[in-house]
């Protein structure tokens, strides 16, 4: 049987996948996806794939987040959806 | 547009769900997923690599050749991002903006007038005037991009026994000067670590990774067979294999620093290298 | 060495990709000499494949020496050493062909173009090689991500066209992950030989019909078959021309191939072919395609563009035959592979040349192009014959098997296609034919009856226009041995 | 709902990883902003590593880092069924790759349109486009 926490996160993982989606500022929609890779990481994490983990939390959570707010700078913010 | 989306993505989503009930329950370890082909790994990966990491041993040696592309897939997009974004600039076409260290005052200079040293202690290049003088933040990156680093070479190195390895160290060791490149500025970091050198180890990191493969195929195996370094490295086929495996990940981790740094550097000065975020 | 060709195919260009784009660096005199010998390399390697494919029957190569279903294999058959061949040779000639125009158009970039262009192919060639599921994923990714740039710094347009691309093909190539992912929970392994072992005991298996399907629309989306072509067009007219010969045949035909390898020896032909309604939407389909495309060729005002519809109803040819199910149609379609390749070669590197003296493909701008640029008009004009399908260019043979195979399957509406399609591209390009003969070349009605004096573009790129263009002849009179020697043999026998 | 209840609880992560993939699937078919686009096509390619990482997952098993003294001689055998799959956990290494080359490839892409046209409002984009078609 699944956790409960486990049901949770993924959960979690939906809402901030939608919120990243929703957001009207590009800057906040790049720190929320980053906060979904982060769950993502957590919820590989707690199915015991930690390698893919490991590399969720280094690449997804780190590195694009880095690379989306790099693009919006040199973008704009400002969206319209 | 968007009705057209609705309908193809409740298509799609609803011909997966009607087929989940087919699917074996999540977890069930009599699936043929679990059951055909992975304890051959788990069983025997161990003895045949010498790598209590699994996927570690399945990533590098089983299927090492997709590992080999997964190095060129990231290669590729650092030469697509500097063949997309690199565009060269004139220097000094532009007024450039000093920060006076001693005062806190911040210098307009016109083109064509005189700049101060790249080097000098007194002047700092800023990208613009409001850029504040962020003694903290520059002081604690300088004391934890070391760690960073050495915790990079101790998941590179440690890949056979913990989770981690070539990739994600060289993932790391990107972050700590993408850190250092936003702490401080684009400038040193470039200054530092080129991009004629991000370039070319690069290449050189996949090279490794391909070119012990075609070592191997030279002393008369087959492609990416680590056993065939044994002789050369003088110990038996399992530690061959294992030793093969420390060397791919020394050129991933190369070869993934490298073309991280080389994407930010574009991505981050829209291709201009002259000042970042 | 001769058992290591199969490795050889990928780490020859795979290593020399590396070193061009290091001597972009260092010296760029050596980029090009470097990619051409690669390429030739590889090509010699591929066609000594074929040779020994031809004598001894299909090779197995294993990957760091790990049996199948374990390690990852390569493997060399009837059906994929041609291919191999055409896509090597295809993309050889079209390097030569579009030297001066790559040194002219990104000098600085030299390096990083050509490191690009040669691991497109390594990709490509990985695609058709491999005897692995999820390998296949990987090369795709390669090629797919090298493609985008080599497009994305084309015209104007470019960029977006590029990013659209990149959409519609990280879509095609997740869905063909997900697919892939099906089959491996079913299964249990990944390999395409031991996957289609396992087949017989799964015929009733929801998961891999399910599998089947979005594997499917994954390499649909990828060769922009019908209701999703709408990114092709675009990305290949707005490419860069020499990105555009070595995209336009290669991309989609490898993608057909892809298609034929999943349809035939991952899920094998009893169980692909066992759902009568998935081949008959997919024939409807490949329909659609084939008269939508031509409909859309009619409509367009530049060549380039018009080329490009032409390639979304080939890709319906294609389609239609494999999914009508007997041998007679999937002999056509894979046949159609290897020339439709070559076809397209063809068409693109003379638009490259026409446009390189010209500057523009408009169709107002081809006045008198007959006494302008006789040699590149040869070229262009047998492949236009090859495209309509006149007896003896290979064009013909081709589209000969698909109509056969599907008055033997019944499929009516797919053969009234193909002659309406052929009709149609009879009209488009004697429409080109009679703009660039007959009509009088704009400037030249000044001057003396002579009509317009000859300039023609440069010998490095009509030569190998002209070699690309007498293939189709030399392909179109080798089919009889094409088909029994190898196309025929790489069908499995359970197919009638 | 007593007969439902387990289903979807065996099946959760299957759920999850289909609705995530149509969010990711509409917002990079229906989504106006290329960025928000971009976005889409990340959690489209997370949701099907998500799906693999739930193949690779067996009840009571841990993580697939063989325990023991290191020389493979020194414990019993090893039982496939104590450790996790680790095949799936390979290719979701390389699918995270892929995601984020991707990524830095289509974001390199945006900035070039930007600097073209100075919007990345697909419909704007388009409508500058069909202007300059006009003129």
């Amino acid at each position: 049987m699944t956790t409960p926490i486990d049901l949770m996160i993924l959960t979690l993982v939906v809402i901030s996948g939608v919120g990243a989606l929703a957001v009207k500022d590009l800057l906040g929609a790049a720190i929320v996806f980053s906060a979904y890779s982060f769950l993502m990481c957590l919820a590989w994490a707690i199915m015991g794939a930690v390698d893919v983990a490991f590399t969720e939390a280094a690449v997804g959570a780190g590195v694009s987040t880095v690379f989306c707010v790099a693009a919006v700078f040199h973008t704009t913010r400002r969206t319209k959806d | 547009m968007r009705l057209l989306a609705l309908i193809a993505v409740v298509l799609t989503g609803g011909l997966i769900i009607f087929h989940t009930g087919d699917l074996p329950d999540f977890g069930d370890p009599n699936s043929p997923a679990s059951t055909h082909l992975s304890p051959y790994y788990l069983e025997h990966g161990e003895g045949d690599t010498h790598a209590p990491n699994i996927v570690s041993a399945v990533l590098a040696d089983y299927r090492g050749f997709d590992t080999m592309f997964e190095t060129t897939v990231v290669f590729a997009a650092g030469l697509a991002c500097f063949f997309l974004l690199r565009r060269k600039t004139e220097p000094g076409d532009k007024p450039r903006m000093y920060r006076h260290l001693p005062t806190g005052v911040t210098l307009r200079i016109k083109s064509g007038g005189t700049f101060p040293e790249e080097d000098s202690t007194e002047f700092r290049r800023m990208d613009s005037h409001f850029v504040p003088h962020q003694i903290i933040i520059k002081n604690t990156c300088r004391l934890v991009i070391p760690f960073i680093q050495v915790f990079a070479l101790y998941v590179v190195a440690h890949g056979h026994y913990s989770p981690g390895g070539g990739f994600q160290g060289g993932v790391l060791l990107a972050a700590a000067i993408i850190l250092y490149a936003i702490s401080h500025d684009l400038r040193r970091s470039i200054h530092r670590f080129s991009e004629k050198v991000a370039a070319l180890s690069g290449s050189l990191g996949v090279f490794i990774y391909a070119g012990a493969g075609a070592l191997c195929l030279l002393l008369g195996a087959n492609f990416l067979n680590y056993e065939a370094l044994g002789p050369l490295l003088g110990v038996d086929a399992v530690m061959a294999r294992s030793h093969g495996i420390l060397i791919i990940e020394i050129g991933v981790a190369l070869a993934v620093m490298a073309v991280i740094v080389w994407i930010y550097y574009n991505l981050s000065s829209a291709g201009k290298h002259d000042e970042g975020l | 060495m001769t058992q290591h060709f199969p490795a050889l195919l990928i780490i020859v260009p795979l290593l020399s990709a590396l070193a061009v784009s290091a001597m972009g660096w260092i010296d760029r005199r050596w980029c090009f000499p470097l990619a051409v010998a690669s390429l030739g390399g590889a090509l010699a390697v591929s066609v000594s494949l074929l040779v020994q494919v031809m004598a001894a029957g299909p090779i197995v190569y294993q990957m760091a020496g790990w049996s199948p279903p374990i390690g990852i294999t390569y493997v060399i058959d009837y059906l994929n050493a041609p291919v191999l061949v055409v896509v090597l040779a295809a993309a050889f000639l079209n390097l030569i062909g579009a030297k001066v125009r790559i040194e002219a158009e990104f000098e600085e970039k030299l390096g990083a173009y050509l490191a690009l262009y040669i691991l497109f192919l390594s990709g490509m060639v990985g695609i058709v090689a491999t005897g692995d599921a999820f390998n296949l994923y990987v090369l795709l990714e390669i090629a797919s991500l090298t493609g985008y740039a080599l497009i994305g710094l084309g015209k104007e347009r470019a960029p977006l066209s590029s990013l659209n691309y990149l959409f519609m093909g990280t879509i095609g190539a997740s869905f063909y992950l997900l697919g892939i992912g099906y089959i491996y929970i079913a299964t249990g392994t990944l390999n395409m030989a031991d996957i289609s072992n396992m087949m017989p005991q799964l015929m009733g298996s929801g998961t891999l019909f399910l599998a089947l399907i979005i594997c499917m629309t994954g390499l649909f989306v990828k060769m922009a078959l019908f209701p999703m072509h709408g990114w092709l067009p675009n990305a290949y007219s707005n490419a860069p021309s020499a990105s555009a010969g070595l995209i336009a045949p290669l991309t989609t035909k490898v993608m057909v191939y892809a298609m034929v390898r999943v349809g035939l020896t991952i899920f094998t032909p009893e169980f692909t072919f066992s759902r009568a309604i998935l081949s008959e939407t997919i024939v409807w389909l490949a329909v659609g395609a084939i008269v939508a495309g031509s409909l859309l060729a009619l409509m367009q005002r530049r060549l380039s563009r018009m080329l490009t519809y032409v390639i979304v109803a080939e890709v319906g040819y294609m389609v239609g035959g494999f999914w009508l199910g007997n041998k007679t149609g999937i002999t056509g379609a894979t046949l159609h592979i290897i020339n439709d390749a070559a076809m397209t070669l063809t068409l693109f590197m003379a638009v490259s040349t026409i446009t390189w003296k010209l500057g523009s493909d408009k169709f107002e701008d081809l006045k008198g192009l007959f006494g302008k640029m006789p040699f590149t008009m040869i070229g262009f004009v047998l492949a236009a014959l090859a495209v309509i399908g006149i007896p003896p260019t290979c064009g013909f043979f081709s589209k000969w098997y698909l109509i056969t195979g599907g008055i033997e399957a019944g499929q009516w509406g797919f053969v009234v296609a193909l002659l309406f399609s052929s009709l149609v591209n009879a009209v488009l390009f004697f429409r080109i034919f009679e703009i660039a003969f007959f009509e009088p070349f704009a400037e030249g009605h000044g001057h003396h009856g002579h009509g317009p004096a000859m300039s023609e573009a440069p010998a490095s790129m009509v030569a190998p226009l002209i070699i690309a263009a007498l293939s189709l002849i030399v392909l179109g009179l080798y089919t009889g041995d094409i088909v029994t020697k190898l196309i025929q043999l790489a069908i499995p026998a359970g197919i009638a | 709902m007593t007969d439902l209840l387990p289903l979807i609880a065996a099946k959760y992560n299957y759920w999850i990883y289909t609705i995530l993939m149509m969010i990711g699937l509409y917002a990079m078919i229906a989504k106006n902003n290329l960025v928000k686009k971009i976005i889409g096509m990340n959690i489209f390619q997370t949701a099907i590593i998500l799906f693999y990482v739930s193949i690779a997952y067996k009840k009571g098993a841990t993580l697939p880092i063989i325990m023991g003294d290191g020389h493979g001689g020194g414990h019993g055998a090893i039982q496939a069924a104590d450790y996790i799959n680790p095949l799936p956990h390979c290719l979701m290494l390389t699918a995270i790759v892929v995601s984020v080359a991707t990524l830095g490839v289509a974001l390199a892409l945006a900035i070039k349109i930007y600097r073209q046209y100075g919007t990345l409002e697909e419909d704007d984009i388009n409508h500058q486009i069909r202007m300059q078609a006009g003129q």
